[in-house]
C-alpha cells in the first residue's frame, strides 16, 4: 500500500457525515480526529474515530461554530487536515483563509471561490459571464409598453410582475398571455405602490412546473473539473429535500449534457478546487441555474452508488494534489431517503431518547446514520437521523427496494418522517417519473385503509393479550412473570378503568 | 368483553375467542381472523400472522392509545375496552374550559399571531416557535378566545413550557364549525 | 410495472438466505411465503415475509427437510414456486421432483442435473467428457515399474500415492522427484495392506498450494448459460469457508476465461437450468474441476456486487422461461466475511440470546443476516449469523473497507469469527494475494500487544469506576442511582474480596 | 489501590488518581494515562478515551474477568484489586481433585477417544461432541487420570450434562509438564 495522502483528518462536524469522512479516512489510511460538543461526548463519531477532542458547549455557537476551537483542536491533536462537512463552518470563507494561516489544509474551496458563490448578486454575475442560463428577466423597471410587450415576448409566456422592494413572494402577478400584460403592469405597480411606497417592477419568466436538479463536480488544482451527472431533488417540503434521485427522470442525454458542462464552467470560472454542486431550476426542457454550495452536499451519496466512486476519498486526492478521476460509466438508478425526526403529520421535529433500532440491509441498500440505540435526539442539532440510500439495476426496482428498505427500518423513540417518504415513492405521480417540488403537497398523508384497518386489529390483539394474561386473583407464588407491559396495562385498569 | 379500537376514521369493536389453541377474533362488521401475536424480546415488537398472513409490527402501549408500526406506517390507535368507556361515560363529557398551550419542544419564539380577546379556529396559529432549524407554527386546539399570551418573539422556551392560554369560544354556528 | 413473473414464492428455507429472496421477491412484486420450525417461530424471515406457515419442531428433521410438510404448506398458501435456498432441500433432486409433481415451480435444475452433480463419480465422468480438467491420475492401479514411471512423469511431479482402499488422507505418500518413486510405491502398498489388507495404490497429481476458485453460472431454457466470473474461497477451516473474494488475485485473464468456458460446458452438458457453482482447485497455473454446486451459493452476494446483477432475480426470470442477462462488465472488488457464532480461538460454537447489536455501515457494506436483538442462537441449525459484504474500487480498499466494517460490527450474547477474520484480512500473505487454503492455520490467533495492553487498561478502568462509585456507607436516602453492573461489582466484592 | 489486569500473556497493574477532574492512572511500568470511560446506554457499551484517543469499547464484566471489545478484537480480561488478590491468597491454592468435564453445548456424541485410567495430558481430546453441523473435540482441562467415562458414541446430551470425569494426576516430570 502506498503511504497515506495525509497523516490525520480532523472533522470539523459530528453527525453521520463526519461518520461518513471518518470511514473514508480510515479506509486511506488516514486518522481521524472528531470534534465534539458536550452533548455529543457519547456520539458515534467521537466513538468511531481515533481521536477525539472536545471544543464546548451543546450550542453550536459553542463548538461547532467555533472557528478557533475548531483550529486549536485541529493543533493539539496535530491534524493536518480539515474536512469542514456540510453545514456549520463549510461554507465560511473566513474558516478556509484561517485554516490556509495556520498551515492546515482545508478540504473545500478557496475563500474567494466560497465568498463568490456565496453572494447570491456575485454568483448569478458569474455565472451569467461563465454563459450558465439563468431565469431570464429584466434587470431594470421598464415604463415603455411597447418596450416591456416586446422584453415579454423575448422571455416567453407565463411571465411574472414583481415589485423591486418585495420579497417573499409578495406583489408578485402572473402573466399568461400578451393581452393581460400592460394591465397586470399597472395593476402591479398600484399595488408595489401602496405595499412598499415603490411602484418598480421587474419582468421575470414564470417557471412552471420547476423542478431542483443539481450536478455534482469535482474540480482539481490542474484546473481539471468532473461532472458526476446529476442529482433530481424536487421531493420537497419548506425548501428541504426529504427524498433524492439520480438520474433525473426528466433529462434527455444532451440536456444532461448541457448542464454538465454548464456546471463545469461555473467551477472553472472561480478557480474551484474540491467537490461542489451546481443547483439549477429545471423545467420544461430548460434549466437555469440557482446557486452554487461549495461544499459536500448531503444527498451525495446518490451519486457515489451510480458511478462507483467515493466522493470524499477524491476531495482527499484533489486537497493533495492529485488529479481528480474521470467519471465512470454510471450504472443503474439511485434513491435516497432522508429519515428525519419529525412528526410524519406536521413535520414537527420529535425529541427523545432511541429506544429500539432495527436498520435495513441486503442487496443495494447503504444506510449512512450515526443513529444508535441510546441516542437523545436533542433540539440542539439538524433533525437528520439517517440517509437511506439505495441502488438497483433500474428505476422501477430502486424504488420498490426503497420502500422495502423503509418497511424493514425500525425506529422507536422519535417519530420519523419515513412514512411521508414511503408515501412519496408510492405514488402515481413519483413512479411516472414526472413530478415537480409540488409533490409533496399532493401526496395523500393518511395511510391506507387496509393499514388502518390492521393497525386497530393489532393494538385490539394487544390490549386483549395483556388485559387477559393477568391474573384475577394474583397470589405472590403462582404468579407468573408479569412483564413491564402488563404492568403498564394493570396499572391503567386499577387507575381508570375500575375506579 | 368488548375492545374499542379508533385508527384516525376507521372505528371498530371486536370481540375474542380462544378455540382449539387459536386465537379468534371477531370484528363488528362480523369478519373473523386467526390470530397469532408473538412478542420478540421485550422492546414492544411483535410478529403478527393473520389468517396466515404476517406481520412485522411494533406497538408501543400507552394511556388509552397504542401506537402501531407496520408495513412503513406508524399509526396511533385509540384503545379501550368495555369497562374502561363505561367508566369514561360516567366520569362525563369535561369539556374544553381553560386550558395551556405549551412548547412540545425546546425552541426560540420567533412570532407571536395572537392577542389576549382573539376568537381563534382550530388549527389556526397561536405562535411560531423555532427549533432544530425549522420555524413550527403552533396552532390552537379548537375553536377558542386567547385568554394569555405569555411569550414574545425572541424568548427561549424549554419543552412544556406556557405559550398560551385559551378559553373556550363560544359556539360558532353549526356550518362555520364543521 | 409489468406484471410480476410469479404470484407467490415458498422459501423452503431459514434464516439469511430466506431473507436475501423475500428481498428481492418483494421488489419483483412476488408474495412470499415464510416456513418456520417451532424454534424459528419469531425469526425474521417469518416476520418479514407475506405469508407464513408453520411446518413442524425445531429439529431440521422435523420441519426444514421434510419434503410432504413443505410441500403441504406450498399448496395451503397458494405458492406458485419454490426457492431452497442453500442447504436443507436445495440438492435433493427427489424434491425436485415432488415440486414438479406437484405442478409448483422449482426455482433449480432438474431432478436429473442434481443427480448428476450430486453424485461425485459421475460428476468426474460428465466433466471430462465434457473437457473439463480433472485432477490429472490414473483410474487403476499399475503394476509395472517402468509404466509407472511413464505414467508419473506425464502427470507431473509431485504426484501422491493414495491407498485404494484408504480414504480421509490415510495411506497417501508423496513423491517429488522420479527418483523417489518405485521405493515409495512399494512402501505404499506395504503399508496399504498393513492397513486395509487390499494393496492397490493410486496414482494422482499432488496439486501444491491449492486454492479454491469457483465460478457463478446461471443457464435459462433455451440453452443460454451465462459466466459471471469467478470467486476465491481458500480462506477455510475445517473446510468452511470464512472469507471470499471476487475477483480471485491468481488469475489471468485467459484462465479466467478458460475456467468461464470450463464451467458453461459442464452446465451445457447436464442441460443445466438456474444458478450453479462450478467448484474448482487452482494451483500454479491450472485449474481442475472439484464439483458442482447445483443451488445459489453462501458467497453469491460478492458477485452481485462486482457484476450489479441480483442472481435471486436472475433464478425467478430464467425459471420463468426468460432468457439469462448478458453478465456486465465487473467493477471493482468485493469481499465477504462470513460471521459465525463460534469461540474465535478454538472455532467452537457458541450459543446464546443477542443481548446487544450495532451493524456496519456506509458506502460499499452489505450485510446480509437475520440477526436481530434478542434472538436465540440455538444448537438446531448453522452457526453463521451474517454475510458481511464489502465492494469498494480496488482490492485494497475493499480490505480496508472489511475491516473498518468488522470493527463497526458489534454483537454481544455469542463469540464470533470475526476476530479471525480481521486478522487473515490484515495478514501480509492476504495482502499480497499470494495464499492458498493454508492461510489460516499460519494466521496469528493472537491479538497484538496494542489490543491486549488496551484490554487490560480498559478492564482496569471499568473496574476503578465501578468500585469507586460506591459510597462506602450508603443510606438509602443519599444513594446515587446504581446501575445493574455496579451492583455486580459490590456483589462480588461483597461475596469475595471482603470475606 | 493498585488494579491488577492479565490479558493472555500481557500481565499489568494500575492504581488511579484524580486531578482537576481528570482521571488519571499510572501503570506497573511507570507509563500515565489520563482516561475518560464514559457508558453509552445501559449495555456495556463504553466511549474510552486516553490521552485524546478514541475507543469505541464493549465491557462485559463478570465474576472476576471482563470481556473487552474493542478495535475488532475480542479480549478476555482476568481483574482484580488488591483486597480480592489478598482474599485468594488467603484461601489458598485449591487444586485440580476430581472435576467434571461437561457438555460445553447440546449436541451428540460422535466419538470417545478415552477410558477410565488412562493419563492424560493437557488438552488431550476426551471425546467428540457434533452441533451445529461441526466436530468438537473436547479436552482435558489439565494433566490428569480419568476417573470415569459417562458417555458413549451416541449419545445426545445437553448443555452441562457430564461427559468424563478427571482427576489429578500424579506430577509428570518437569521437563515434560513444560
Amino acid at each position: 500500500m502506498s503511504p497515506p495522502l495525509f497523516q490525520r483528518v480532523l472533522i470539523a462536524n459530528r453527525g453521520e457525515i463526519a461518520l461518513r469522512v471518518i470511514r473514508t479516512a480510515r479506509e486511506m489510511g488516514i486518522e481521524s480526529v472528531a470534534v465534539y460538543s458536550d452533548a455529543d461526548r457519547n456520539a458515534l463519531h467521537v466513538r468511531r474515530a481515533d481521536h477525539a477532542v472536545r471544543i464546548g458547549g451543546s450550542a453550536p455557537s459553542d463548538s461547532y461554530l467555533r472557528v478557533d476551537a475548531v483550529l486549536a483542536a485541529a493543533r493539539e491533536s496535530g491534524a493536518d487536515c480539515i474536512h469542514p462537512g456540510y453545514g456549520f463552518l463549510s461554507e465560511n470563507a473566513g474558516f478556509s483563509e484561517a485554516c490556509a494561516e495556520a498551515g492546515i489544509t482545508f478540504l473545500g474551496p478557496s475563500a474567494d471561490a466560497i465568498r463568490k458563490m456565496g453572494d447570491k448578486v456575485e454568483a448569478r454575475r458569474v455565472a451569467d459571464d461563465a454563459g450558465v442560463p439563468l431565469v431570464p428577466g429584466l434587470k431594470d423597471d421598464v415604463r415603455d409598453d411597447a418596450v416591456l410587450i416586446e422584453k415579454a415576448a423575448e422571455i416567453g409566456y407565463p411571465v411574472m410582475l414583481k415589485a423591486a422592494a418585495g420579497g417573499g413572494g409578495k406583489g408578485i402577478r402572473i402573466v399568461r398571455a400578451e393581452k393581460d400584460l400592460l394591465a397586470a403592469a399597472s395593476m402591479a405597480r398600484a399595488e408595489a405602490r401602496g405595499a412598499f411606497g415603490d411602484d418598480r417592477v421587474y419582468l421575470e419568466k414564470f417557471v412552471t412546473r420547476p423542478r431542483h436538479v443539481e450536478v455534482q463536480i469535482v474540480a482539481d488544482q490542474h484546473g481539471g473539473v468532473t461532472a458526476f451527472g446529476e442529482r433530481e431533488c424536487s421531493v420537497q417540503r419548506r425548501h428541504q429535500k426529504l427524498v433524492e434521485e439520480s438520474p433525473c427522470p426528466a433529462l434527455t442525454p444532451e440536456l444532461r449534457a448541457a448542464m454538465c458542462e454548464a456546471a463545469c464552467r461555473l467551477a472553472r470560472a472561480v478557480d474551484y478546487v474540491g467537490a461542489g454542486t451546481v443547483e439549477f431550476l429545471y423545467s420544461e426542457g430548460a434549466f437555469y441555474f440557482l446557486e452554487m454550495n461549495t461544499r459536500l452536499q448531503v444527498e451525495h451519496p446518490i451519486t457515489e452508488e451510480r458511478f462507483g466512486v467515493d466522493l470524499v476519498r477524491e476531495q482527499f486526492r484533489v486537497a493533495a494534489g492529485l488529479p481528480v478521476c474521470e467519471a465512470p460509466e454510471p450504472r443503474g438508478h439511485a434513491i435516497e431517503v432522508r429519515v428525519n425526526a419529525e412528526d410524519p403529520d406536521n413535520f414537527f421535529p420529535s425529541l427523545g431518547r432511541i429506544r429500539r433500532l432495527g436498520v435495513p440491509g441486503g442487496q443495494g441498500v447503504r444506510l449512512d446514520s450515526a443513529l444508535f440505540r441510546g441516542l437523545e435526539v436533542t433540539p440542539f442539532y439538524d433533525s437528520m437521523l439517517a440517509k437511506l440510500v439505495v441502488h438497483a439495476e433500474d428505476r422501477d426496482t430502486a424504488i420498490a427496494r426503497a420502500i422495502r428498505a423503509i418497511r424493514e427500518f425500525r425506529i422507536v423513540g422519535v417519530t420519523t418522517s419515513m412514512p411521508v417518504a414511503m408515501r412519496a415513492l408510492d405514488s402515481e405521480e413519483f413512479r411516472s417519473g414526472d413530478y415537480d417540488t409540488g409533490i409533496l403537497e399532493r401526496i395523500d398523508r393518511r395511510p391506507s385503509d387496509k393499514v388502518l384497518e390492521l393497525a386497530a386489529l393489532a393494538a385490539a390483539v394487544g390490549k386483549f393479550l395483556a388485559t387477559e394474561e393477568i391474573p384475577v386473583a394474583p397470589s405472590a407464588a403462582s404468579r407468573p412473570p408479569i412483564s413491564a407491559w402488563n404492568l403498564l396495562d394493570r396499572a391503567e385498569r386499577l387507575g381508570r378503568g375500575m375506579r | 368483553m368488548k375492545y374499542f379500537a379508533k385508527a384516525l376514521d376507521v372505528e371498530r369493536s371486536f370481540t375474542f375467542e380462544r378455540r382449539n389453541g387459536s386465537l379468534l377474533v371477531v370484528r363488528d362488521d362480523g369478519e373473523s381472523f386467526v390470530v397469532d401475536l408473538s412478542p420478540v424480546g421485550d422492546g414492544g415488537a411483535y410478529s403478527f400472522l393473520v389468517d396466515g398472513r404476517s406481520f412485522d409490527c411494533l406497538l408501543e402501549r400507552e394511556q388509552g392509545t397504542t401506537v402501531v408500526q407496520l408495513l412503513g406506517e406508524r399509526v396511533v390507535v385509540a384503545i379501550q375496552d368495555e369497562r374502561e368507556l363505561a367508566a369514561q361515560r360516567v366520569a362525563g363529557h369535561k369539556g374544553g374550559g381553560r386550558r395551556a398551550i405549551e412548547a412540545v419542544m425546546p425552541g426560540v419564539v420567533v412570532d407571536v399571531k395572537v392577542a389576549e380577546g382573539d376568537t381563534v379556529e382550530d388549527g389556526q396559529t397561536l405562535c411560531i416557535l423555532e427549533a432544530m432549524k425549522m420555524q413550527n407554527p403552533i396552532p390552537a386546539d379548537g375553536r377558542a378566545v386567547v385568554a394569555r399570551v405569555a411569550v414574545k418573539p425572541g424568548d427561549v422556551v424549554a419543552g412544556g413550557d406556557l405559550l398560551v392560554e385559551l378559553d373556550d369560544a363560544p359556539e360558532a354556528e353549526e356550518g362555520a364549525a364543521s
